[in-house]
């Protein structure tokens, strides 16, 4: 164990603070999440990219600012974004999911090709896994994909696609092998999304917004080589990005984004000049969840060390997705009845504009049940967490998770 | 000694939610739910057809005299269905209102009016029920002004009803001068709140309760915070009942997911901790009229009590119905909201069990 | 819906207040559920009986009051001697779950034989369903009845047999048609545990004490006629016992009692002056819970009626057990939390004294923990809920709950 | 920078966890629960053997100047293994009480002394810890008088440092006049708590912190809160690992139960929520040494959040053993009556959390 920063680390702090108060006001107000990145949030990128605060440890090759390994200084990156309240950069499916898995498994010319454009937001991905017949049995997968003439066409229909409507490319979860075993008969192709052939149907969700698509394929036709891995690899591909998406959705530093959110709406005072803060019933609430807070964030630190030095956390990772939403859910919960009645209004913006704070945390209220579902619903976790964390057996002769 | 219903009141039950349910199909309710101003004047006559205008005025104000146990009744339906109306305001708070606190010549005006379907009222109780937003009113000279948040049944009022931190009431005329109403489309799109500005409104009437007037104020609060709490029921029961439909329907994995003992005992869940809600409600609303020493007590817990019941049935009937839950394709979203909306209006959890507590002289008020 | 008390149950109301206020210096100290009645207890019951106030509904010819089923009545004297902190005579096995399962599919020579002496208090029952190897699966009982002679000659083991060593009399479940599948071998006997062949060796629990047996069956020997329904009916019969334990388990009177003995020591002064019910923290966990009991108490009164007008519950009869059990859990976690460091201590009195109150808390903690377990564990309460209940599949290929 | 531990840490916790395995077989264990005073002069031995009685003595007082979180580790080894020895106040609380408030001559006389295994310290810091029972203390001329209940590591002590109200704590011989120490069994039968009666007992050192002696005690305190922490992860992760043993062994309904989701999701819920204490006691044990802005906040969330957690584990673990869990056959109570013990002493959940708030300008002391 050791917390303790070094001269090049305090360093460090210093140069990204002086960075963040030189530079806030070229800062894009989000960090980006669901919409196409704009100009503003595109010269951004590519500012933190150059000075190494974001990237910092992916190769020079591939776009990336090619620094060895070091924790704290992640850390310290994050950290110093989190106080200022600054973007830290894009998060998106295509960063989180997809260039991990690329730098895993890719091969050089894919890594060359897609990691630099993706991680300075100029290609936006979306995730073409689950299907209306099949949501939590991903490796059900129905759309096929035939090869014809050197090239994969594909025929089907996803669902769940986010950012299907402003993608420029999906990583695509199909059937190539028919007459093989459902896990083995799949392939994980990366699809253009201008191809012929594609239509993108928005689907509205229950915070009104349309969040995600459905996506549909008739004879979309994509070059044999725009496979990662080998044909009938596709499940061994798409759990390397699943890994990555629970860690994703289980983000620490989230939760204590929005618990100290909360914090601050039960420290200002009520229209009765009381404060919530000030209540023991309420303050309890909150003491509860800063204390599973704290200890998410400790145990992703002790993730980040694992994932440093090259050792698998095995159940430590196994958790984090199904912990941290249903960890968020609480957080939100708590949010909206500090709101109370006057929270009730809600006014979503869309993509254009910025929604007022009781209309955000409702919506994420919602959406959080949204995270608990998809990436792998809990009860999907909790076959993952008890059979791969703890060698439970599997169910006879249910299907595979 | 019976605990249960009757049979008319079972008969009655049946016709609303036949009435509901032929009245409110899916591609209605959201259409229904798109901006507006959340009030529906054919449903409105609908359920005054139905005798629910009239209900729980008193016979000799032409009304049915029915208990707050069938306007519970027809809470939990209009949860059940999330029907956009109003209802614990206008129709059961406003009368009880006037019942307790307003004198002869004010109940023979006003109650019958109720009755007829033709005046609503959106009530108010700002800082006596712990809403958030601002609650701060001063009556001089007949005059309102000042400005209170988040009045229920806003869509469609007539009047306003507002309470002064005294336990007084006043009426005001929705069209008076210097009343600036702002209807807000809450989270729920079946039933928007109403934010008032005023600015020396006139005042129709004021309810002065002749004796105790801010436990006869808590009284009204408390019928509402029953009305609510059926009213989660209501949408619970629904979305449990969709889910445990849906689960012996979806396949996955070669199998129906209701087979799967992970979706088997989240609606074994839901059940167990729904079912003594409903025995719970029946007895808040029962007490309100026959056992007064117990009725602050159960109306508070039956708030409390269901809004966090009916939180917990509401994400995990959701999870059962996985991606398609989420959507608004199947509109289970609806009673979802039902919930949010009535957990946070008439006060919270904390605020109900606060009040609970202060009932039964655990602590002062 | 009408709770109000007419003039006769009024006058029943000051009846029971006056005849506790005249005998209450002959009650004993506790309901005596887990000893063997001893004299001043069975002279109680026989008071009661005499009364009325105990088996009132039981017909006469069966040893009881005879009085029509009056639901007011019933909640009058229970309440009458909740108020007062008086007995209100033994609960034990014999008389919550045997007796009512006679009146429901007992012959008439097994009603007068046993339900007088039973709820007399002078016939004392165990219950013969858990083996070893078959926890919750009681169906796959492995002891043994052959028929021989005009009698079954009894072989086997049954494990969790509270108070079998006082016990007079077993109900037991055992196979006496081995050719038939699983449920449909079974038999439900009346065994007098002086029969020869019986040994009884207590089992230790977590609480220290031997709260249960283990019993073991050698050539014991019963006439045939000491059978309830026919042969291979046992299931059955066995599944109606069920039911009335799920409901003894789930008792809301219980927790009701359990919840004012809180409020009581949250009310008392501590060592600093303070009281814990004047912590808002503390106060709203307790208010948090008394919603709950509030509504298993309501729950319980629809039942009571349903009972009475001969409707079936179904689902609201099958919850009882689990949310009960589950609920009586949160209670006395909250009661020692409230004891603190000063509760701790732990020294149970075994059968012959009463225990001091902080060890009876900390038994109950565990012992609750006990009857989630007991009569159906959790997982099978579920399986029961969701399957009778809601009419959710069973599981494919598994076996029977 | 690493969250983790050291190659040193995990040999030592690896020669740890064989002793104890090796010295407390079940029967064992059971002997040692039996009536009696709860301190195994053998066991005791053993471990100073290993190094523990001196591992938090500085260098300088002839020990090994380990971390607390090395001494974490020790404490979730005897918690995982329901060790039957002192530990958190004598060779914890206590040192870290010399260390933090004694003089240079208190210091050199007492802390080599707990070094090399003869001085054993009960501790009792009364209403500073949120402790229920007695604690009325007078310090007058050197001699103490009152009462106090509940010291840890009653067992075996040969003296007890009790604080006063103001942050002065006293040293007693367990043998001086005047002094009544009553053992009482826990529910724990590993560890037995001391209340003591105290008429005109002479102190043998007062210690008395030059600056904010109360802060002082607090830290004291924070420690063992640590290491009650640090043992309920350890005795939880017993009950967890055993109930996922017994999963995957004992069979119902013709299958191992681990195969049924209902068994296999229980084990999930333990692990989900026990997963990532581990890193916070950790976190909250580092934090007392080295950052020291966060070391009460930590503490106090460890303590209080692992309560919480440990108390879920402890009865779903019990649960996936059916009847046997309940049973004294298979020992697993005695992690559970571990994790009852920790949860109440030193402070609950609810004092621990209200400490944290304090700790952070939430709210005043």
């Amino acid at each position: 164990m050791d917390l303790t920063l070094t001269e090049k680390h305090r360093t460090l702090r210093d140069e990204v603070d002086a960075f963040i108060a030189r530079h806030r006001d070229r800062a894009p107000r989000s960090g980006g999440g669901r919409k196409r990145p704009d100009r503003k949030v595109l010269e951004w990128q590519a500012l933190l990219l150059e000075a190494g605060y974001f990237g910092r440890n992916i190769p020079r090759e591939y776009g990336g600012f090619g620094a060895p390994h070091d924790l704290i200084e992640v850390a310290i990156i994050a950290d110093a974004f989190g106080r200022s309240g600054v973007s830290p950069g894009i998060h998106n499916q295509g960063i989180s999911m997809l260039v991990p898995t690329l730098l895993e498994v890719g091969t050089e010319e894919q890594k060359r090709r897609w990691i630099g454009p993706t991680i300075r937001g100029e290609v936006i991905w979306c995730q073409g896994y689950s299907e209306p017949g099949s949501g939590s049995d991903l490796a059900a997968a129905h759309t096929r994909a035939a090869v014809q003439d050197g090239e994969f066409v594909i025929n089907g229909q996803k669902i769940w696609t986010s950012s299907a409507h402003y993608a420029d490319m999906m990583f695509l979860l199909c059937r190539t092998e028919p007459d093989k075993p459902k896990h083995a008969g799949l392939s994980y192709l990366l699809v253009p999304m201008n191809t012929p052939g594609i239509e993108v149907r928005p689907l509205r969700t229950m915070t009104g917004r349309a969040e995600f698509n459905e996506t549909f394929f008739t004879d979309v036709r994509v070059p044999v080589d725009q496979i990662v891995m080998g044909r009938g690899d596709g499940w061994r591909v798409a759990n390397i990005t699943l890994k990555y998406e629970r860690l994703l959705l289980g983000d620490a530093n989230k939760l204590q984004h929005r618990l100290e959110a909360i914090r601050r709406m039960m420290q200002e005072p009520r229209s009765d000049g009381s404060r919530l803060l000030d209540c023991a019933e309420w303050r309890d609430r909150l003491l509860r969840l800063q204390g599973e807070v704290m200890a998410a964030r400790y145990h992703n630190l002790r993730l980040l060390t694992d994932q440093a030095e090259g050792v698998d956390s095995g159940l430590g990772r196994l958790i984090v997705k199904y912990h941290g939403t249903m960890l968020a859910h609480r957080l939100t919960s708590l949010a909206v009845d500090v709101l109370g009645s006057a929270g009730l209004a809600y006014e979503p913006q869309g993509e254009a504009a910025e929604d007022d704070p009781a209309t955000t945390w409702h919506i994420d209220y919602m959406y959080d049940i949204g995270l608990i579902i998809g990436g792998g619903s809990s009860n999907i976790q909790k076959n993952i967490i008890g059979e791969r964390g703890l060698g439970l057996p599997r169910e006879p002769k249910a299907g595979e998770a | 000694m019976r605990f249960g219903l009757t049979e008319d009141q079972k008969l009655f039950d049946h016709s609303l939610r036949g009435f509901l349910s032929a009245r409110l199909p899916p591609d209605v309710l959201r259409r229904l739910a798109e901006p507006g101003n959340g009030f529906d004047a054919d449903l409105w006559k609908g359920l005054g057809e139905l005798g629910l205008h009239a209900m729980l005025v008193p016979e000799e104000y032409g009304g049915a005299g029915l208990s707050l146990l069938d306007a519970a009744l027809v809470a939990e339906a209009l949860g059940f269905h999330a029907a956009p109306t109003p209802f614990a305001a206008s129709l059961v708070m406003a009368v009880r209102a006037f019942q307790a606190a307003a004198d002869d010549v004010q109940r023979r005006i006003w109650i019958p009016r109720i009755a007829a379907g033709e005046t609503r009222i959106g009530v108010g109780l700002g800082g006596l029920s712990g809403q958030t937003g601002r609650a701060a009113l001063r009556l001089q000279g007949g005059r309102l002004s000042g400005a209170v948040d988040g009045l229920l049944d806003g869509g469609g009022a007539t009047h306003f009803l507002v309470y002064l931190a005294d336990g007084r009431a006043a009426l005001l005329d929705a069209d008076a001068t210097g009343i600036t109403a702002t209807l807000r489309r809450s989270v729920d799109r079946t039933r928007p709140l109403v934010d008032l500005d005023l600015a020396e409104t006139p005042a129709v009437e004021v309810l002065e309760a002749s004796n105790a007037p801010l436990q006869v104020a808590a009284r009204v609060r408390d019928a509402g915070r029953v009305m609510l709490a059926a009213d989660m029921l209501g949408a619970a029961q629904a979305m449990l009942d969709r889910a445990v439909a849906y689960a012996k329907e979806r396949v996955q994995f070669g199998r129906v997911i209701g087979s799967f003992q992970g979706v088997k005992y989240m609606c074994a869940d839901m059940a167990a901790m729904l079912e003594p809600c409903r025995a719970m409600v029946w007895y808040a609303a029962y007490a309100q009229d026959a056992i007064l020493e117990e009725a602050a007590i159960a109306a508070n817990h039956a708030k409390a009590h269901l809004a966090e019941v009916t939180r917990e049935v509401a994400r995990l009937a959701t999870e059962v119905h996985g991606g398609m839950g989420f959507t608004d394709l199947l509109g289970l979203h609806f009673q979802f909201k039902r919930i949010t909306f009535d957990r946070q209006v008439l006060g919270t959890s904390e605020r109900c069990r606060h009040d609970a507590a202060v009932a039964q002289g655990w602590i002062g008020a």
